[in-house]
């Protein structure tokens, strides 16, 4: 029996395998391909105080191994979220973790205020790396200051565990990780989506009517990789890994990178399953390598 | 319930150089789960090199008695190319099924007009039979480029009456499929499935007959189960994934 | 008759493709596979003071439509080249640009200086962005500081065309190309490699002996494109736009983008022929479109 | 001189489950290119959705006769697995020949013995066609993991004598080939083509016994030509290309 229990920071999750934001709705979209106890967490689409219809079409683009998207944070907003789509989700065996976005600091903060309410969120993840929105989003995680300064006031307004999603669009995300955590976080999450642009030559368009988005998919997988190396010898909270990870193997790679649990994306839009399929290779590959904490293969590259 | 199936395809035949007609059953034999016509299926195209993301192609017909899923494929880029080489007892990974499909006649509505584009013709097959069981008799009107773009005439003419016009007058009226002459008579329900034009300019001329009038939209899309939020299409109610709330729409609720 | 000729500083080109550094060897390499007198210039690979035997083996893992790279930069030298080299090359009907690198800014300047000397080689590619050695390369790119300390020195020692080949690994690439372009650069190419990781999950080690290396290939051509239609709009020189290009619409991407000349780099390991196809599809494509010189597709993107 | 050849395959055979010998003529009927033996090619995968680069594979045999190019293809990851699910008629795009061949014996050389471990048994066929026409008469010492892994058996037999070695002693031997009796022989040249690790033992254990060695490397590699500098092995002249300067080496080369 292989213990794949992990903790980030009190938030205690029974696998290390979490959706990401934005590509798993809010659960019940995927309750037909899977059973949601299953899962470590799901962090629910990136909520804002306010409703935002996001970007016109078109807003994704497919590219090698890739794709590029343009949603910009479309939701209902954080009240819609508790009255009606919490309500669904509250009790199912897992754990909620809600991404909050914001176009100034105070907005961060009210949402998770109003997020706290609800003794079923235990955590939130803060989202200051979205490259798809004008104010706001990435503004803030491109610079030690402005993630500082999220985290600061999000850790004062809410009492559970903090998750900050980093921007791989840095020249040290390290750094950035390293305010984020000085300012109280209790773990990172990265990367986002990578800044990139695609172009219908025929047309002479972008094929994004933003011009530019955020790049996922396994095409950005080893810059990801190579960030969650980066940023857990950096930091001492835990590190959680996304970006392009679409098999148990890829999650693999995360895990001996340093992260603690990670997060599937675009993943979902290919194989709706993929979420207990990596959980169960994650046991599988602990039994045929003798390992029975999930814990002892975090950060165990041998280099 | 939408399910991930895999499947084997029964038959994979050319319609002409960009079309293949494809034929699959369940490869456990499991009974095909069931469908409304106007919905739609997600593939994994398994040797494409270019393509990462499913390709959401519309359902056809599905024939309960062979337990098979039909699908019209287009040569729309390297996934549907690669789709279209694939051979008889290949297996495919599908989701299904997704979206909504075309609203039945209600009482009363008798008159119903089926204007099909291109390979926007493939869910009219599907709706067609359900007409025709139904007790209808469905009037056809089916555009392409030319003679060799219309696809499945002879099931379409057993199903109702089959009007056709071709861009370069190969066959059938000389033009688009607003300029046919049927396109002036009185129905109480019109369906329409073909390029974003066509459906735009079908809309436009029949917005104030009285006639109720659905489209079925294609906008790009990567889930298909609304989780990722990039097939929007704006409506009166805002944007709505065309992938959950549509393919198909009642044109009054589009902002066209 | 489409005009494909395309000036970067005083340096005139027959057409828009180059061959990336380190991706086309010296030139000869190529010669079973197409005529090299047909190319607007071959680069030819990262050049040292002295010669280096580079990192250890191995140094190469392939990811989802791409590769990640640790080669470190061998090569013979600088008087190897001039010696060996050169004279195979020097009478090509194309333009030598040789890719120049250094531990320190002094190497630099050393090595422009004794290329100097050679008439044909009438322009340098100053590489600030190899994420592969442990002095100089990316260290020198991540900084306005350091890009314009070496941009400067190169300069005042080599009289022909300075080019300045950019790493993507930073928060404002279009930050950097303001700084090297105040110092006189007459081009900035970019992008070099994206710094990326991939790990062995059943070893439990880094695919590559350095542990992380540089990714290329059309995994990262949307970020390339990006940062190419960034920089564009940020100088007044010309851009060469480089990062994943496997074919000619892809060139067209950069050029559209706002990029003078393209670099075909990772596509020359996969197609030897590629670059001619490029350029007969660039020609090719502005004969469909009606435009009788390439000149005027040049950041022609209509958005 | 290389070149970039289509190649239509004649037929792709399974040999067990983990193999298959594929035989490609080009499609345009030109005449192959001379290639030597221990030389390589370059092979664009087509349908592979994880597969960028170019596999290399080694020149199993060129039969003049027929002008076909054989490729003995090992199981051992998604793009050697798509080349052998690919059927005969399917084109495939090649860059050959590539790298250097075996160094044929020089005079006095009579005593000639050819390792070979698992598919590294490929090159070692062409070569010993070539030491049989120059009239010699090869010893070959082939080792697998078990049976099954033994390859084109019959083939080796018609060529010269065959000692046969296998970890699991399911035929031949039971051990790896150092322990196998005619190691324990006189040579006057060694080739040995196979996993590392053998090739390692074979050249330490013959490294003074006055033989010449070579041996054949496969280090992962890019372009193939001599441009990526990925594929160097260190040697006792610095870091080369095994593409150009190898595959095959003589063991006084390297710093094994």
């Amino acid at each position: 029996m292989v213990n794949l229990n992990v903790n980030i920071g009190n938030l205690s999750l029974k696998n290390p395998v979490l959706t990401a934001s934005g590509t798993f709705g809010y659960g019940p979209e995927f309750a037909d391909f899977i059973d949601l106890n299953r899962l470590g967490g799901f962090i629910v689409k990136g909520t804002t105080l306010e409703p935002r219809q996001g970007n016109p079409y078109p807003r994704m683009v497919e590219t090698p191994s890739g794709m590029i998207n343009a949603v910009g944070l479309q939701n209902k907003g954080v009240d819609y979220f508790i009255e009606h789509i919490y309500p669904q989700i509250k009790d199912v065996d897992s754990q909620i973790i809600v991404n909050v976005s914001g176009a100034g600091v105070d907005d961060y903060v009210e949402v998770c205020r109003r997020l706290q309410q609800h003794t079923n969120i235990k955590a939130v993840e803060v989202n200051i790396s979205c490259p798809n929105v004008k104010q706001g989003g990435m503004a803030f995680g491109t610079t030690c200051e402005g993630a500082a300064s999220v985290t600061r006031a999000v850790r004062k307004a809410f009492e559970g565990t903090v998750l900050v999603k980093l921007s791989p669009n840095v020249t040290d995300i390290a750094e950035i990780a390293r305010a984020v955590e000085a300012e109280g976080a209790d773990s990172v999450s990265l990367i986002n989506t990578v800044m990139a642009m695609a172009i219908d030559v025929e047309r002479r368009k972008p094929y994004l009517s933003t011009v530019t988005g955020g790049l996922s998919g396994a095409a950005v997988r080893p810059i990801a990789v190579r960030m969650v190396w980066q940023v857990a010898k950096a930091v001492k909270i835990p590190v959680i890994g996304l970006g392009g990870i679409m098999n148990g193997r890829d999650a693999l790679e995360f895990i001996l990178a340093g992260a603690t649990a990670v997060e599937i994306g675009t993943a979902n839009f290919i194989n709706p399953a993929v979420t207990v399929e990596v959980i169960d290779y994650i046991e599988d590959y602990c039994t045929r390598h003798g390992v029975d904490n999930v814990n002892s293969l975090i950060g165990a590259l041998d280099y | 319930m939408k399910r991930i199936i895999v499947f084997r395809i029964v038959s994979n035949t050319a319609l002409g150089s960009n079309y293949t007609l494809m034929k699959l059953t369940p490869e456990d034999n499991a009974e095909l789960p069931d469908t409304c016509p106007g919905q739609f299926v997600q593939i994994y195209v398994p040797d494409s090199k270019s393509t990462y993301l499913r390709r959401p192609i519309s359902i056809n017909f599905v024939d309960k008695k062979s337990n098979q899923l039909w699908l019209l494929i287009r040569n729309a880029g390297d996934g549907t190319a690669a789709l279209m080489r694939m051979k008889a007892e290949e297996r495919l990974n599908i989701i299904m099924p997704l979206g909504n499909g075309f609203t039945l006649p209600s009482d009363g509505e008798r008159k119903l007009l089926l204007v099909g584009g291109g390979v926007g013709v493939a869910p009219l097959y599907a709706l067609g039979h359900k007409l025709v069981d139904g007790g209808y008799r469905p009037v056809f009107l089916l555009g392409a480029r030319s003679e060799s773009d219309l696809l499945m005439l002879d099931e379409f003419k057993a199903l109702g009456d089959v009007m056709i016009c071709t861009d370069d007058g190969s066959v059938g009226h000389h033009g688009v499929v607003t300029t046919h002459e049927v396109m002036n008579g009185t129905f109480d329900r019109i369906y329409c499935c073909g390029p974003m034009p066509m459906m735009k300019a079908v809309a436009n001329m029949v917005r104030n007959s009285g006639a109720e009038c659905e489209v079925s939209l294609e906008n790009t899309m990567a889930c298909g189960v609304g989780a990722c939020l990039c097939c929007v299409e704006p409506t009166v109610k805002g944007n709505v994934c065309v992938c959950t709330e549509g393919p198909v729409f009642n044109i009054n609720q589009l902002t066209w």
